[in-house]
């Protein structure tokens, strides 16, 4: 399987996965495991007894770990955040949420370019979870920002790809970026979806963690990244309108062949 | 004596406690990594035993947590 | 990998892959390993070079054949031609073929039942291609059969499923039966969704022969039907209307409590 | 003489041919396998000794290729 | 507006529209009132006292009368359903149901063109409802039907056009003939959407019956098919990938310049 | 027909229309009274021949105006053209445009929220010409908008509404806001889903103004519009998986009753 | 006597009587146009004088309703 | 004399011109409402006649126009 680089690594996985809503420590560690995934998110919260557990879990990991600033809305609070993930985790790696709305999770514009210009000033690696929308990552890019991480849809909806044609357009306006698909998948196919859209990878939680089955889920996209990368590497025909028979008519016997 | 705030949690100090010394005194079972904030803003670890804590300080101390 | 029933064999790979329309043998035979694919097209034409050494490269592959009646556009056509074919490949197996319009290339409902018909009381497992209407399946399993192969799109036109309602009914109400999505695939992706929609397997030939490197894309084929199948056993999250949260909300650090 | 066609190419014969006898002049050179429609009608191996092929016979014999 | 033809009917509207399910009978005359629609479909059942009121209302509306046979499951019952409805209403058209399945009410291919040759030759103006299967439609053809009725989606589901691709086919390859599109219309958007398709109209009753407000439903899709149809002749721009500006550049101030 | 408010004015027709790109002014003086707008949208250009004939027209057709920004890349312009604008036209109302990329031409959501900023507490009714973006919305709200006019899609690509899930979301956010479709729309079906979705109005220009027959095309504009907007009051069904009939089945013939 | 239905209710008749006799009875009070079949077969309304309804004969009466 | 532009075209103009001078000038045939910016600010009406032009001035004369 061939590499690509994410930042200063070299990853294998196309796959980030997140740490949370796992029914328990265990079936996250097998999941994580399953999924292959070499970039494991995770936060800051206060101490408490899961916190420790989950810890020793993690180191035992042994996966390249991208703090979030989950829960963050504001630039000021996500700037600080970071900062302390930073000291806490070894890492200048940071994926940079700032909410601006409770009930779509959807990331604020205007506070996620004023703390990425101000992180990436400071040295972080921001990887911004941000919209779709181009104008905001063309910021992003101008202040600073070699990865972005549009969402696919509204963290934990499951929905998928809800528009293409803007994800498209981010692709085809930011060829040599790194883009990650982040949030709102539900499905493999959607996974793979994404990366067939030359997306470099995808990152999510809530769809393995949340399955019935998050370890067999794990593995389903695992695969679902390789099969999408795949097909973008291998050149996706190019959809027809007209029925075209794949079996050859020159040869075909008399009686098919009028 | 001061009244501060630990992770919201009531706390009374002696005047001129410094940050290392809390620290020490309230986290001394952990073995979590963690980092702290005084009133939102981050305190790099080198200076916990230079920052005096104040009346009304709003401390946070955080450790690392499952995330997505 | 855990296997499955396909008629009298046991299986390992959901993948069934076509033939035709390689840019040669050699990259036929190559795409077909890396497929992973245990079945494989194949129709009866007159004799010619290129058949000699298909016939040479097919023997060597060592696959299960599932021959075709490609080009047939009445009951009695397939007929005959699917009694030849097991004859010449010493297999019960046929893929069923009965087309209805030169344009679409679409199964002809009525020549399809009346085929099927026969020869199911000639012995045949016959792996109808079909179309998504239900009714049409109804009648094609009231007269014997246990495999149904509706198509995603027309043939060779890459659309993926345009009908995925008709598809989950079918998936539905043939709880028990064998289903194959036969055609108009044209991307991994569309695969797996075929998967995690509860189909058994999928068939395709153009969107592989044709990709620009197609062996690739068999492999991506390959991770594709494994992606999907893995979402389906594991549960997929049902997609929801509002957001919510991966990350903890609990113990927050006070600037994120409000 | 019997005219008739093989893989619609026009062909003579003497009356009573059989079919085996035209198969094995037909395809002597040939290493694939294959089978036999005439008129439209498949015909198995077993019976290609004992059917003599008729006046205007359409004789089809079709072998493996690639397929969708 | 201009008139189109109907079988042997000149009409104006093309709305055609069921008279089930209304709140009441009031509503539903205000109801056929308001939509404009010239043409309501009718079924026989076993007389009873809703029966006579909607008898008398229906001869005060003085519209054309389409009969159905809804509710047959073969050919034969609905043969006799047909030929009741013409000595009872005096008319020779028959929209032709042959339900083929409890769940999804979609029509039975096979019954639909054996009760529509049937008919045909016993001299109905058959409007067959039917899948949007272009060979059964060709069947149809075949048999004599010069009105094709291809459902949007299934009976009283409200999904709309749920296979656009294969109402353009018909559309295309049936350019001389009548196509109305026929049950799952949920919006007047739907209507518009099928008439821009080039549909000569559309005929649907539970989208207006089961409104919250009946009346104001049939109003609405009474301007929906006037939209569609004057966007079909109109000429629909097509669909573009680029942006395009409406305002002209030529003649901006210099700071709009570059 | 009901009237509605548009800022200051109460308006009837809930079709916004733009002056542009027709094959002539007398046909742009044609679509516009076919249309039954009662708002058109200009633009300030350099004075030029064609600029008089155009402004002889305008002031014939006596309609309200809503004069544009198009083409500013910067809150500095748009607000120096708004100011003019307001000088010429005698009108506060601002279609505010500050475009963010030369080809999506989609709005610049940090230039939007600063110019509309400004003109507010200059006296500006502003019609921001925005995306679909929650938070930006919310921005705008901030600073004064009573107005939101999110795009369907890229200016002139006549998709329609290319992502249903958040004009839909900002509906239900903005209860109480005037919210217009602005550009994007191609055919009048989309039109009328936008108002379907419980939009105040729409606005365009490409779609009538470059389709083959401009007049026709605004008549069905104007149909779509109240086509929609009836299907919003009167209460769209809601869509349901399961088939249900609307003859009824009480008292149906002996065979039809199994 | 016969037994047979109208419209799946039981009724009694003597024999040998008649479609029209039958419905001049049993519809009296009925201002409905109507259609008839017996044993699901349509029979037009010029025959209802000539036919002699048989020992179980199933005979529906449909009317006007709403439909879709 | 001044060098400055009018709507991108170059003109000259003496020294002291003010504005409403030099738009009764270069606007006499033109029946059209306008505005003008300078510099890329907006210039009032009632201003006309108090502002004095300057070398390398930028003057834009709009007018409307068709627009979506």
């Amino acid at each position: 399987m061939s590499t690509w680089q994410l930042a200063d690594q070299v990853l294998t996985s196309r796959l980030l996965i997140g740490t949370a809503l796992y029914p328990s420590l265990d079936i996250m560690q097998q999941s994580i495991q399953a999924s292959g995934a070499e970039v494991v998110t995770v936060s800051l919260r206060r101490q408490s007894t899961a916190g420790q557990s989950f810890w020793n879990e993690l180191k035992a990991l042994n996966r390249r770990i991208l703090p979030n600033t989950a829960g963050c809305y504001s630039a000021k609070e996500a700037i600080t955040t970071a900062q302390m993930a930073r000291e806490v985790f070894g890492t200048h790696w940071i994926k940079l949420e700032v909410i601006g709305d409770d009930y779509t999770l959807q990331p604020d514009p205007f506070g996620l370019v004023e703390a990425a210009s101000t992180l990436i000033k400071e040295g972080f690696e921001v990887f911004p979870y941000c919209t779709d929308d181009l104008v905001l990552c063309q910021r992003l890019v101008e202040v600073g920002c070699r990865i972005l991480m549009p969402w696919g849809a509204p963290i934990g909806t499951g929905k998928g790809l809800i528009n293409p044609y803007a994800l498209k357009t981010l692709r085809a306006r930011f060829p040599e970026l790194t883009l990650i698909v982040d949030a709102g998948l539900g499905a493999p196919s959607h996974a793979a979806q994404a990366l067939e859209l030359g997306f470099d990878g995808v990152l999510l939680n809530t769809a393995i963690a949340q399955a019935h089955n998050p370890v067999q889920m794990a593995t389903g996209f695992k695969y679902a990244v390789q099969a999408g990368r795949a097909g973008f590497e291998a050149g996706i025909m190019p959809e027809r309108d007209l029925a075209q028979p794949s079996t050859p008519v020159l040869g075909k016997p008399f009686w098919l062949a009028n | 004596m001061l009244s501060l705030t630990l992770n919201s949690q009531p706390i009374t100090l002696s005047p001129n406690t410094l940050l290392d010394q809390l620290l020490a005194q309230y986290l001394e079972n952990i073995d979590l990594p963690f980092a702290v904030a005084i009133n939102g803003v981050f305190v790099p670890r080198q200076q916990y035993s230079k920052i005096a804590l104040n009346q009304g300080d709003s401390i946070e101390v955080l450790s690392p947590n499952v995330g997505g």
